[in-house]
């Protein structure tokens, strides 16, 4: 029996009992014809890629009654060895998004799209085809997709081939070509490399967002947690050169504010103390570093960028002592008309401190480097304006958005007869597209994805698709063939669907990384795993010093005004997160602003401007200009003005549309040696008069003294290290004997070092938990639901300040303030140490978050769990989500952190099963799971030996509020923080 | 006088609503029509056919789980297949069409009642179900408000296995007092 | 010539003047009654509304969790303290200028907390649920948490309600008889019924009047006990401001001093609606004032201490929270209590106003005001400000929540005019009692 | 033969004392007085020799049930189903005395209701023959019950001692 068709009986019986109202007759259904390996109400595990961006890490799909409920990270995958970020877990919110396309759509003459069925859309399709074949036009067809490094990829190339159509466009957003510019120039190698951050004792970042989105987020999250912890007295450092505040730049050691576009002057400044004070490592070739780097006055460096001279000469040291270090640049952020030379500055700086092969490895090279060059998307768009193309293809890109407004891409699509959509979310391209052909989503595909040599990951349907979608290489094989009129098994496109394609491809793979195993085994072997993955060794590269084309400047010439810095948005990444609704809802890590989009305004400009925070600002560059509301930042270098990429969207479902703007709107479209200069224009501001006040969940990022996340310098880590771990019961004293708890003490410890501001816990925690989208309104208003929130604390100047991120959730506390005021006992205290909430008794006197210092608990002030009500927070098909091992809470009840106590009753009963206690590992709560760097850790805090035991007597551990005496179950650990830098 | 007869008159009738509405309240409640009138009372009973044959999901999952259809025709692809009943199930079965059986037992949905443990205890099935095997149909009232209290209250008890919390936890006392088990009495093992 | 020196009505005088408040409403009461019972019915609306939407309704949010409900529930139950402490206490202590207003001041008593009773339940996320608290015996085997200091309000409120209804339909008992004497049809029947047959033998004063005086014994302790019970919902909780050993005198202090200006507030316009000059004299205005003076005092004793402590304290959070109630966002709020309880009052100082009714009925409706504003500023700014930085935040209300508030004030005095329609507001037979007996030889 | 009854009305405490003083005198001691209000004089005259009014044993009883349920119910449920809240004991006694005290005084009041009601004969639906709605006024009764042939010198008892009217 074939998958798929088991899932779709499964996924109808369980629709049919959800929407079975509790009191009427419920009907219960059984299954037909019983399936080998799922039992109803046990979960089953997919494994699969995530797509939500390129960096393509592993996921597993808990599968409960035939529908996914919860990604996690596939512990196997070598790019993010079980960890995702916070697109990841949202990913499932694009695969149950309410306005997916339903089935294919076809627009009439009127212009409004008409549902058609699948036949009729591809017969229309392959006529078409046909058609341009039979006069030999083939060139006439242009595909333009996302970047596909896998089968899908190779299987279009394929057809383009058969169809003689024009190249394959590989569009990403962001590319990252300026660094892979520079490979081709510094090493003669087109490739973008493998930065090993873990292996890296000092790593200083241009600009690059690498713990956000640059290149692979997740692993360099893990990569950079393990350089950066304090680990039997060693603690890499951490430097990070922007002009904004970034996540990044909050988790550095040194934040170094440089005026906007100084990058390359920086690193050329640094590269020429190293070669001054002999710092360079052994063999490096100094007369052509010297001819490079030519004679730069490091002085007029400084003053020009704003960073003295001796930070750049401590930098220069610090990063040539570290053997090895790692510089890294190129973040959307730093991309200025001159990104190039700034890329080749870094590399030239890795090379002269003998990093490249250490950190810095070509061989097991970024699948970025595979994607097309900003160029070669404007080379189509130009044909297409011109009228040269007949059919254009548009495969899970969205250039309408993406691109700026300046590319008159939309424009161009009018040009084109015949324009076909395989987006499954209605996008600002399929707005133009004369034909929609829905994909399916990649947790119902079939594929692969390699996000770097060495390693491919296999995407299995995990469940039945939820709406009528098809396979886009189903649809492209079919197409294909009826236009060339060959027969399945005959001709260029034998296959019967993509998955016979990617049979075969697998077939090559596995000749090739397992001769001996029979391919089926091997195959099943792969499903199971998640994809195959091997070693690549490092290539040794030469670096060929060439003198750098010094003349450019980041900005456009002769501009004047605040430079713009538009960055990919940690959630948004370019604009395909914005209608998953758990993404909107997180706030930003670093504004901690939901739902809106923002201008970044320097406190001094807003001044002068007279601006506050919430007022819109008309921001307007040479090439377009948008509105925006002001968030004022004492911490933004004063020469900049800084927006995310992401929102802006006008037409991608109800929780993207008119959001905000889209900042690539402000961009010019020339093309430069490093594809687009995201950092190129100055901008004018004017205040409009208007006001739209952002949604900003956290009152203060003061402390105002109160010592919620706690810090100690590292000196003094490292002696209270040696010194050894604390006794357990440090703690206050009471007038009461202490509690007994018969079996476990669940408890967790938090290592604020460690938590990098990330978010992903929290979309993992809403996730696992049914926890419900307030919306703006709501979220501004200190209404909003999340069980675990990070925090943002900041100490010291404004302008240069030390962030401090802080998970908050329930902290379980012994002497919980909030139980004994309970009337009910709906709040009480379990025998393993929980702070229990129990919903369906709880009468919403509200008195226990009064009485809760930490506020962590949420109350149901809307009725977000029933479909009859008004504020319904979960239209179609996002049930289908919900943890089925967890309430939907109704209206009027509190709610907060369990502690996952779905999974702990799970863990145990595994245990019992097996007839033993639980141990470490037998159960991860899911923000633990999901965490990146690992900051979060489970377990019986009665078994002396168990991982959060030992780790919770830390040295560096501390209860938040310890002096109420609340004796919470977490321990936190502080912060470790470094002296370098602070004068 | 006149007014005291009244007064008794009331006081009567109200006693007797409360005792009607007890009784209709503790009656064996009506079995909801089923699509196929499959009857425990011949499977279980007669032919003494174990529960968990086709409640095959009860040891290892939360739902106890009805057969599939496949399942059912193991058996009946010969027995009995002439019956009208049969034949019904070899359509749904032709048809590759769920039988759309109407729920019986059900706890409210802020209810987590797991079967595996309960078998794992071996807790058997009759003591939440009730004598299914002497039931040719099956109906069951459940769930708890006001009424259900104040008739508690009275000493009037509603059904054998009302599937009620207090009921649960009283099963769940007991064992642990009298057969050394670890039944656990946390209100978050059910509500959460 | 003083007004209540005119002249010494007889027994017979005094059942005429206050049955005679009785009859026939005039069109100006009806008139009231419609404005009243219209913003009442703009309140169940909202409360409706609020039921049907849901508690988002109400401005409330994180951190404050409770708001405007919670201070007129604590505003009402204040109210509902002068009543009790006027018939019992002063009782006890054989005040006898108590007699004319304590039917009018226990009345107010029953309906505050009837009013103050409506606000747990509006306030509760699932007031269908609220029935939670009391304990019954239900099939979960759930008893309510007699640790929380919600359940003592459930015991300290009911108990509160009960002593009160009852102190106050005993004392009733002997004037519903005589009104039953005084009226005919159908009215007799149904006062008759009210009246419990009461004839006033011997026999039965015997025991009423030993009763009413172990009631009295029983209902002063419990007046001081109810707002101490409610003030541990906040002294028991850890925010900072509320959590202090201060609250149960303080909070009792403040009721007795918002009941008494209630008391004014209620008693001032009946004297020259039911021409009651020769009940209620200026010498009761003079003494009220006088309480309400002390309290006033007292109050601001009390302010000066919880000032003193959170300062003195050294506690950060303690610090933090008052500087912010005195100088951030509510900040009017905060210096309207202190100078409508605090300085308003010290008017009455002189004797002039203390029997000058106008001034006193702005001083009273000024102390009431104040004393909400009291409450206000302990729930609102004090949640706004408390442990955790993050979740501060500012409370604004809505239209639901200020229409039920203000519906509750419709709801009492509803009641209460309703009331004095239907009850005698002075008590008849404890007039009668401070007047000289009738004697046929008075020198005899 | 039903005893007879004789109603004496008066105007004036001083009489109606000095009626009472002088029916005891007489001899006659079964008799009660209607009074509008409570007289101490009245009342000082009827108390003589009588007992105190068994009203507070009603209120001690009520009272101590109070507290002994206040304290049971508190702790009976907290054994029952014993949650932990706030590390504090599953038997927390302080909490529980506010829950006995207001018990206390609950049930202390109720049954000092229940005595009025039960030692005053209320309700009761009937007046009785010698009631007049003017004792309510202004004006005292005083009910003599005594056989047929004393009904003379009762009359005329009352009548000396300054009744306004004196009936059947």
């Amino acid at each position: 029996m074939k998958r798929r068709d088991f899932f779709k009986i499964v996924g109808a019986s369980t629709a049919a009992a959800m929407t079975g109202c509790a009191r009427s007759p419920e009907q219960i259904l059984p299954l037909v014809i019983p399936p080998d390996n799922l039992v109803p109400g046990v979960a089953s595990w997919f494994s699969s890629v995530c797509r939500e961006c390129p960096a393509g890490c592993g996921v597993v799909a808990r599968n409960r009654e035939g529908r996914i409920v919860k990604l996690e990270g596939n512990p196997d995958h070598p790019v993010n060895r079980g960890t995702l970020c916070i697109r990841g877990q949202a990913g499932l919110q694009g695969l149950y998004n309410p306005d997916r396309v339903r089935g294919p759509l076809r627009r009439d003459a009127s212009g409004a799209p008409k549902p058609v069925a699948w036949e009729e859309a591809e017969k229309f399709l392959a006529e078409r085809l046909a058609a341009l074949i039979k006069d030999k036009q083939g060139r006439r067809i242009a595909v333009l997709t996302q970047l596909e490094s896998g089968s899908l990829g190779r299987l279009m190339d394929a057809w383009g081939g058969a169809l003689g159509a024009r190249r394959r466009v590989a569009y990403e957003p962001f590319n990252y070509e300026a660094v892979r510019a520079a490979s081709r120039v510094v090493f003669g190698r087109d490739a973008i490399p493998d930065y090993a951050f873990e292996d890296a004792n000092v790593v200083l970042s241009f600009g690059a967002d690498f713990l956000e989105t640059w290149l692979s987020p997740v692993a360099h999250a893990r990569g950079f947690a393990r350089m950066h912890a304090l680990a039997h007295g060693r603690a890499g450092t951490s430097i990070h050169v922007e002009p904004r505040l970034s996540m990044t730049a909050a988790n550095a050691d040194e934040w170094i504010r440089n005026t906007p576009g100084t990058e390359r002057l920086l690193a050329v400044a640094l590269l020429k103390v190293i070669l001054d004070e002999g710092l360079q490592a052994p063999g490096v070739d100094l007369a052509a570093l010297r001819g490079a780097i030519g004679a730069p006055d490091v002085g007029a460096i400084a003053r020009q960028s704003g960073v003295p001279a001796e930070t750049i000469k401590r930098v220069a040291r610090a990063l040539a002592k570290a053997k090895p270090g790692l510089a890294v640049g190129g973040g959307v952020a730093v991309t200025g008309i001159d990104a190039v030379d700034v890329q080749v500055a870094i590399h030239l700086l890795n090379y002269a401190t003998g990093n490249v092969g250490r950190t810095v490895r070509f061989g097991p090279d970024s699948a970025f480097g595979k994607a097309s060059s900003y160029a070669d998307v404007l080379a189509l768009t130009e044909s297409m304006r011109r009228g040269e193309i007949e059919v254009l293809l548009v495969v899970h890109a969205n250039p309408v958005f993406t691109l700026p407004a300046t590319t008159a891409f939309a424009d161009a699509l009018k040009k084109v007869p015949l324009v076909v959509s395989f987006a499954n979310q209605p996008d600002e391209t399929s707005e133009h597209a004369h034909l929609i052909l829905p994909d399916l989503h990649p947790l119902e595909s079939w594929g692969d994805f390699s996000p770097r040599e060495g390693v491919v990951g296999l995407m299995q349907p995990t469940m039945a698709p939820v709406f009528g979608s098809r396979a886009v290489g189903d649809v492209l094989i079919a197409v294909g063939r009826q236009a060339l009129r060959s027969a399945e098994g005959k001709g260029p496109l034998r296959w019967a669907t993509f998955q016979d394609y990617l049979k075969e491809q697998w077939r090559g793979i596995a000749r090739e990384v397992a001769p001996g195993t029979p391919f089926d085994q091997f195959w099943e072997e792969a499903l199971r795993r998640g994809g195959v993955w091997r070693g690549v060794p490092t290539v040794p590269v030469k670096a060929q010093p060439v003198a750098m084309a010094s003349k450019r400047t980041a900005t456009e010439d002769g501009a004047q005004g605040p430079t713009l810095l538009t960055y990919p948005s940690l959630r948004f990444y370019d604009g395909r997160g914005a209608n998953k609704p758990w993404l909107q809802e997180a706030p930003d890590s670093m504004t901690q602003v939901a739902w809106d989009s923002w201008a970044e305004i320097p406190a001094e400009r807003a001044r002068t401007l007279q601006v506050r925070q919430g007022d819109l600002v008309r921001i307007a560059s040479p090439h377009g200009a948008i509105e925006l509301p002001a968030y004022i930042s004492e911490s933004l270098h004063p020469d900049a003005v800084a927006i995310p990429i992401g929102q802006g969207h006008t037409r991608y479902g109800r929780y993207a549309k008119d959001r905000g703007a889209n900042p690539l709107a402000l961009l010019p479209q020339a093309p430069t040696p490093g594809g687009l200069a995201f950092l190129s224009v100055r901008l004018t501001l004017t205040k409009t008069g208007g006001r739209r006040p952002l949604a900003i969940p956290q009152a203060t990022a003061n402390q105002d003294e109160r010592e919620l996340a706690q810090h100690v310098g590292l000196t003094a880590a490292r002696e209270l290290e040696l010194r050894g771990a604390v006794p357990e019961k440090a703690s206050h004293p009471s007038m009461y004997p202490d509690l007994k708890y018969p079996e476990y003490r669940w408890g967790m410890t938090i290592d604020v070092d460690s938590c990098i501001g990330c978010q992903a816990c929290v979309i993992a925690c809403k996730a696992e938990n049914n926890v419900p989208v307030v919306g703006k309104e709501q979220v501004a208003y200190g209404r909003d639901m999340h069980w675990l929130r990070i925090e943002r604390w900041q100490e010291g100047p404004p302008h240069h300040p030390d962030t401090l991120f802080l998970p908050m959730l329930c902290q379980h506390c012994e002497v919980a303030p909030c139980e004994p005021v309970c009337p009910v006992f709906a709040s009480y205290h379990t025998q393993e140490g929980l702070n229990a909430q129990v919903y369906n008794r709880c009468v919403g006197t509200r008195y226990c978050n009064n009485n809760c210092p930490y506020h962590v608990r949420r109350f149901n002030w809307w009725d977000y769990g029933s479909p009859a009500s008004s504020s319904y927070a979960f239209p179609d098909p996002l049930p289908l989500q919900l943890n089925p091992d967890v309430t939907v809470r109704q209206l009027g009840v509190m709610e907060k952190c369990t502690m996952c106590i779905q999974r702990i009753i799970g863990g145990k009963d595994r245990a019992r099963d097996e007839g033993r206690k639980v141990t470490d590992g037998d159960i991860l709560t899911a923000c633990q799971q999901t965490c990146p760097t690992q900051a979060i850790v489970f377990g019986n805090l009665k078994d002396p030996s168990s991982r959060a035991s030992r780790v919770s007597r830390s040295p560096r551990g501390y209860h938040v509020l310890d002096e109420l005496g609340t004796r919470p179950a977490i321990t936190y650990l502080k912060k470790v923080t470094r002296d370098h830098g602070k004068t | 006088m006149r007014r005291q007869v009244g007064v008794g008159v009331a006081t009567l009738a109200l006693f007797a609503a409360i005792l009607s509405l007890a009784h209709s309240a503790g009656a064996q409640p009506a079995a909801p029509a089923q699509p196929i009138a499959f009857s425990h009372q011949i499977h279980a009973g007669q032919y003494k056919i174990n529960c968990q044959y086709c409640h095959a999901d009860a040891r290892r999952s939360e739902y106890a789980g009805l057969p599939s259809v496949s399942r059912c025709m193991g058996c009946h692809k010969i027995t009995a297949a002439d019956r009208p009943e049969i034949q019904k199930l070899a359509a749904f079965f032709n048809e590759k069409k769920p039988i759309p059986w109407v729920r019986v037992f059900k706890v409210p949905e802020y209810v987590h009642f797991p079967h595996k443990p309960h078998v794992r205890a071996e807790v058997t099935c009759q003591t939440c179900h009730g004598p299914v095997e002497t039931m040719a149909v099956v109906g069951a009232t459940t769930g708890q408000n006001l009424t259900n209290d104040l008739l508690n209250l009275l000493g009037l008890a509603r059904s054998s296995t009302p599937l009620t919390m207090g009921w649960c936890v009283e099963c769940h006392t007991t064992m642990n007092a009298t057969k050394q088990t670890k039944a656990p009495l946390e209100c978050v093992v059910c509500h959460h | 010539m003083r007004r209540d020196d005119a002249h010494q009505p007889t027994y017979a005088d005094v059942n005429r003047d206050v049955i005679g408040t009785l009859w026939t409403p005039s069109p100006a009461y009806f008139g009231w009654m419609s404005i009243v019972g219209l913003i009442l019915t703009a309140g169940i609306l909202a409360w409706t509304w609020q039921i049907y939407i849901g508690m988002g309704a109400a401005g409330k949010r994180t951190p404050q969790n409770w708001a405007m409900y919670i201070t007129s529930f604590v505003f009402w139950i204040g109210i509902g303290h002068a009543g009790t402490l006027i018939s019992a206490i002063l009782y006890l202590f054989r005040a006898r200028w108590r007699t004319s207003i304590y039917r009018g001041a226990e009345a107010m008593t029953v309906f505050a907390v009837m009013t103050a009773g409506l606000f747990p339940l509006i306030h509760a996320g699932r007031m269908w649920f609220a029935y939670w608290l009391l304990p019954y015996p239900n099939q979960r085997y759930l008893w309510p948490n007699f640790r929380s200091p919600l359940v003592w309000d459930v015991f300290a409120i009911s108990t509160y309600l009960t002593i009160s209804v009852v102190f106050f339909s005993v004392g009733l008992l002997p004037d519903i008889a005589a009104i039953r004497d005084a009226s005919t049809g159908w009215k007799r029947k149904i006062y008759g019924v009210l009246a419990l047959g009461w004839e006033g033998t011997d026999r039965q004063w015997r025991h009423y009047r030993r009763a009413y005086g172990l009631l009295a014994a029983l209902a002063t302790p419990l007046v001081l006990s109810v707002h101490s019970v409610v003030s541990w919902d906040f002294a028991m909780a850890l925010v900072p401001g509320w959590h202090s050993t201060l609250f149960a005198p303080f909070f009792v202090d403040g009721a007795i001093f918002s009941g008494f200006a209630m008391v004014l507030v209620l008693i001032i316009p009946m004297r020259p609606l039911f021409n009651l000059y020769a009940y209620i004299t200026n010498r009761h205005l003079d003494a009220i004032a006088k309480l309400i003076l002390v309290t006033s005092l007292v109050l601001t004793y009390f302010y000066v201490c919880e000032a003193f402590t959170a300062w003195y304290s050294g506690d950060h959070f303690e610090r933090a929270s008052l500087f912010w109630k005195a100088t951030r966002n509510y900040a009017w709020a905060f210096w309207l209590q202190y100078f409508c309880n605090s300085l308003v009052p010290l008017v009455l100082f002189s004797r002039r106003a203390r029997i000058h009714p106008p001034t006193l009925y702005v001083v009273s409706i000024l102390v009431l005001i104040g004393m909400w504003f009291e409450r206000f500023n302990i729930i609102v700014p004090g949640l706004g400000h408390d442990f955790y930085p993050y979740t501060w935040g500012i409370y604004y209300p809505t239209l639901t929540d200020t229409l039920i508030v203000i519906g509750s004030f419709a709801w009492f005095f509803i009641l209460f005019l309703g009331f004095i329609k239907v009850m005698p507001s002075v008590s008849i037979v404890e007039v009668k009692e401070t007047l000289p007996h009738p004697l046929k030889d008075p020198h005899h | 033969m039903a005893a007879a009854c004789i109603l004496g009305i008066f105007a004036h405490v001083d009489s109606t004392v000095r009626a009472i003083r002088d029916l005891r005198a007489r001899g006659f001691t079964d008799f009660s007085v209607y009074l509008p209000v409570p007289v101490e004089e009245i009342e000082a005259a009827l108390e003589e020799g009588r007992p105190v009014s068994p009203v507070r044993l009603f209120t001690l009883i009520g009272g101590l049930t109070g507290t002994v349920t206040g304290f049971a119910l508190p702790i009976w449920t907290s054994l029952k189903w014993g949650l932990v809240t706030g590390a504090k004991p599953i038997v927390s006694i302080p909490p529980f005395v506010i829950i006995a005290f207001e018990l206390t005084i609950l049930l202390g009041g109720l049954s000092s209701l229940l005595a009025i009601l039960v030692l005053g004969k209320l309700p009761s639906l009937r007046r009785s023959p010698t009631y007049d709605p003017r004792f309510t006024v202004d004006r005292f009764g005083i009910a003599v019950t005594c056989s047929p042939d004393l009904v003379a010198a009762v009359r005329t008892c009352l009548q000396e001692a300054g009744a306004e009217e004196v009936r059947r």
